[in-house]
């Protein structure tokens, strides 16, 4: 089991045409993954590796069956093709397009609750559910089919954990980037619920970073709603404040967002916190252990 | 993006929002022309991106056009935090009654702008949050729908009882978020928002911090950076696509992607060093780019060892580590390095790496004790 | 082991920044293969899933010291592409192009020979050495690491075959399809030859088709040089006389390249012809069981 | 591509070897006028893409420009093997004293072109080649070097001893290997070369076949394709990207790849039964294609039932069979379908079929005993 994408996930690629898209369509067809359609507004009738092409998402649905986007359009126009594909009757867009306007993604983030889309991103490296579907950039071979849950506003930060979780024997259920912008749509609450409900998934590995109260809140949640063994990390103890650390959303402001704070709030809820990545799959295995 | 005071108080004023008479000048003579034309009283001040201008001496009251062009001759070559003084802005000084504060910023929370008032204007916002947070109303605003009518009058009406004095500001926030809107800001603040002693409402100060992704929109804006109060270390980092933040430590490191970057800064820490800086080359990985990043830590004369910590994802290892030896060869470091790869074929890599006397540590703890131990001079 | 590719090979991919091309650079790194570099005249200094992209391949080879190419330039340009590959000091060119004139292609072979330089194809769906590198458009998924080399002329039927061999618990060294036009650059007799000195090698299947005297040769080479078993498989026994079936290559012409004398000269040479795909794995069995 | 004998001698005209005069007629009267222009006996040849002219009557010689015109007339409208006469050609007709063969093919096995001739030329050249081989003399020719004086000079050295022939027959064979290169032919041949009891060498019959890979680079010569000798059935398939083969059974095949079209069709052949057709619908398969298939082959009246059979490799099973269904649903075919789909997907594809009332078969040798039972009406 795993949440969000399995092997009935049904993919649109937006921007299939283009430098990245094709590149990874490439890559997601090779991982198993059910790529069905592309969009690329004067391009459709084209293929791309047998994949069919059309001019709008609601074209590709209604000729296809996809249920699930992801999105490599170029920023300007990123969030208005993540908007038709909300529109379009999917239940889960992808949003991997980095440096999306903020007011654009406002509006993005608003379109998609009120239509009860699930929105992933934007500026994320998408999700996988190893050995079912992968609907991202992350490279696939790292990943191995398990029970945990991985949640993460980082990326290659991920790749670092999953790949050492791969090396000490601990498969993964879902592996989800959630992004590094101030306004995402999918956010650790979101991705906690569903690992709670999923049966496939055990315990989960929740990975933080400065800025924001995102973890505060995860932190709240777990203490109110989760059974399941949680094992964080958070990223910039020593970040400055006011300094943004990369992320646009990875910025110490007004004296809130710090490390401090937030692996205040995860021991409190009983999430034991890891000093080091390297941590934390003895953490994970204590936890399970219990 | 970060704009001047004066550039923001150009927007402003060009929405209708009263802004006392200002002009921006380069060299003292023009300030005493300036202060001349205005009359008056006028406040001479530093147009510098950095805080706490008035402590530093960027920000004086004049009485006459005299001292309006003394002031500006102090002030004009001034240092204040690492940068120079270019340009000092000259406006008249408005008589203070109420000094209120009024800003917007995007809010995370509810995913949309929230507006921020407090009748505790004139000082820094952030102490006021910090200290008395009750002192300022937050009101979130949905981003579609915009800043209802019934909104601006509530937070007029929280900062000032006065009909009139309401009657004024409500405009003033409503001018302020269609400001926020139209320019794709992150931030936009007016602090203070004063009320003269005749009743009249002015922007004494303007702040606004604009959303780099949407600089495409805005050529007009995006013409505004001042690269003059950009360092040369910044500025390579802007253009090599490196996300660059110098810290004052003596371990440099090199890292793909920001969470992994801040990781190995707090490894460093946790370990007893301490970092020079925080720098993310992306999640992929060019040799361009690590020897730009080279370049950059080199020139802080702080530093002791560099650290570059890879995660080959889609980019494999050994291609990184071949790369690595070629702009090696080319252009020596002149600092030691300490390298770890890891992700797809690091073994490979590891084996490049030793056919030309390098190695790669096999875990981030290693290289990091590794290199503050380096920096302490014990390796 | 495996034949002519495994991995070390370091792969440019030339017409990376195409439609092809950048579709199949995922897909063949996602499954694992070392892709350094590609080629697009034009669009050096971009990157492409983070390959980076050159002018010429000349540059790609010293920059990044890729040994092999694949080409999925245009067919106008595919022969020039692929002897500007040739001349850079690689040692196998891929060229996977469909519809490159036989001129050019009569140019490309004698230039590929003249320099020692290996040429597979041109249209050939390339080569896949299970679990090392794919250097092709072939599904990798459905390929096993083993010991058996599988060599056709055909695509889909290739696929077909290999998909029985993982049912039947059988594992692949490496599968080449040769291609379907009259000239091309490596052979059966190439491949067996390289099989036989393989030593991660222990049985191969040839998949011919009728047109031409490849198998023929094969059944000669195989006779007197081969100690390892081969089994055959020939398609077009009902393929009438004149008449193109599908591949330029496939026509019985002048009373030549029957099925008939291809199954005759190979069973002459001790390799038993499966009459149907679904036989093979059962030959096979037999074969190695000897 | 096919071209005319008329064409193919207006392109070997243009590179200067000696072709009796001649024109391209579409009604009889034309015919007579070009009789008359040329004068003496002439003969007048359908021009339509099919072997055995001769044979089925659509070549015959004229003694008078009325003659020509009534043979024109008999030949126009004429059907030979499905193919109806719409250009005659008539032409000087020239008496022969000796008729050779001349030929340049595309060698699989010296990957080049080879030249082949032989002194028993006039007759068909395959025949000679399974009959009395040694009669035909092989060059292979070095595509870089091209033919060179000596290889031309032995070629015509063996066809005719007399150095008067020699000397005209070198050059004819050089501009027909000029002509085969600069043309992208896959095949150019020249039989009968005629020697004339005046010691005249003439090429009387020419035929090219040119490299369709090629045509992008002759426009002239894409622009010879003569539609009115493509069935509906090609023209549609080839429109379509299509490569199908008409054939005399009643197992219609559609596949996706060359190789296991083929085997499809030996295992009906082996389970007793016809295949009807060869039809490769390419490595991938999208449904317009499955359905253009489908449409060509039902307008075949022999066909009983189709049978479909996918390897899924990048395109996955389950959204070849989604894609079926719907099509099916649009336009429902007229003949009893059998599906076989296998590869990436095939559990998940035979379930969506089984959805819909169809069944996929687990094996190429089930599906095919099943429509070759249902052919024979068993099923």
């Amino acid at each position: 089991m795993s949440i969000y994408i399995d092997e009935r996930t049904r993919v649109c690629v937006q921007g299939i045409t283009g430098r990245d898209g094709s590149f990874h369509t490439g890559a997601m067809i090779e991982y198993g993954t059910h790529v069905v359609s592309g969009v690329t507004p004067g391009k459709g009738g084209q293929t791309r590796g047998g994949v069919p092409v059309f001019n709008t998402v609601h074209e590709a649905v209604s000729e296809t069956g996809a249920n699930a986007t992801i999105v490599f359009v170029p920023a300007k126009f990123a969030a208005d093709a993540a908007i038709e594909a909300a529109e379009s009757g999917v239940e889960l867009v992808v949003v991997i397009t980095e440096g999306v306007p903020t007011l654009d993604a406002m509006r993005l983030y608003q379109r998609t609750k009120q239509l009860g889309v699930r929105l992933l991103g934007p500026n994320c490296p998408g999700l996988i559910s190893p050995g079912k579907a992968k609907l991202g950039i992350m490279p696939g071979a790292i990943h191995t089919r398990g029970k945990v849950g991985v949640v993460s506003r980082s990326g290659t930060l991920t790749y670092e954990v999953v790949d050492s979780l791969r090396r000490g024997g601990i498969g993964q259920s879902t592996v989800i980037g959630i992004g590094g912008d101030p306004i995402i749509g999918t956010t650790f609450i979101d991705t906690l619920e569903a690992f709670e409900k999923d049966e496939g998934t055990t315990a989960v590995v929740l990975i933080g970073e400065i800025g924001g109260t995102d973890e505060e809140q995860a932190a709240k949640f777990i203490k109110e709603h989760m059974s399941k063994p949680v094992v964080g990390f958070i990223a910039g103890r020593t970040a400055p404040p006011g300094r943004r650390m990369g992320h646009a959303g990875a910025i110490i402001a007004g004296g809130k967002g710090t490390a401090e704070d937030k692996i205040e709030a995860l021991s409190d809820a009983g999430v034991p916190v890891a000093d080091r990545p390297s941590e934390i799959p003895g953490l994970l295995r204590a936890t399970l252990g219990r | 993006m970060k704009i001047h005071e004066y550039q923001a108080r150009t927007i402003l004023r060009g929405r209708g929002v009263p802004v006392p008479r200002f002009e921006v000048v380069t060299d003292p003579a023009e300030a005493r022309r300036v202060a001349e034309e205005i009359g008056g009283m006028v406040v001479v001040k530093a147009q510098v991106h950095v805080g706490g201008r008035g402590k530093a001496g960027g920000v004086k009251l004049a009485n006459t056009p005299e001292e309006a062009e003394q002031h500006a001759r102090n002030i004009l070559g001034m240092d204040i935090k690492g940068l120079t003084v270019h340009k000092v802005m000259v406006a008249h000084a408005v008589d203070i009654e109420r000094e209120y504060y009024v800003g917007i910023v995007v809010d995370r929370a509810t995913k949309g702008p929230v507006f921020m008032v407090s009748s505790e204007g004139g000082v820094d916002i952030e102490s006021v949050a910090a200290e008395t947070p009750e002192k300022i109303f937050k009101l979130p605003i949905d981003p579609v729908q915009g800043l209802t009518v019934s909104q601006a009058a509530q937070l007029a009406a929280h900062l000032d009882d006065r009909v009139e004095v309401v009657g004024q500001v409500a405009p003033v926030v409503t001018k302020l978020y269609n400001a926020f809107v139209a320019s794709d800001a992150s931030l936009a603040e007016i602090n203070p928002l004063v009320v003269s002693p005749d009743g009249k409402v002015w922007a004494v100060d303007a702040k606004m911090n604009i959303d780099d992704n949407a600089l495409f929109r805005h050529p007009e804006i995006a013409a505004m950076r001042d690269s003059a109060d950009e360092s040369d270390e910044l500025r390579k980092a802007r253009e090599m696509g490196l996300s660059f933040v110098k810290l004052d430590g003596n371990v440099g490191c090199v890292v793909n992607g920001a969470g992994l970057a801040m990781t190995t800064m707090d490894l460093i820490k946790f370990y007893g060093g301490e970092p020079a800086n925080f720098l993310d080359i992306g999640g992929s990985s060019s040799p361009e780019k690590v020897m730009t990043a080279f370049d950059i830590i080199t020139s802080d004369p702080n530093v002791r060892v560099i650290l570059l910590n890879i995660f080959g994802g889609i980019t494999r290892c050994d291609d990184v580590a071949e790369g690595l030896i070629e702009a090696l060869e080319a252009r020596p470091l002149s600092l030691p390095l300490v390298v770890r790869l890891t992700g797809t074929n690091e073994t490979r890599a590891r084996q490049i790496l030793a056919e030309h006397g390098m190695e790669s540590a096999q875990t981030m703890d290693e290289v990091v004790e590794k290199a503050v131990a380096m920096a302490r001079g014990q390796a």
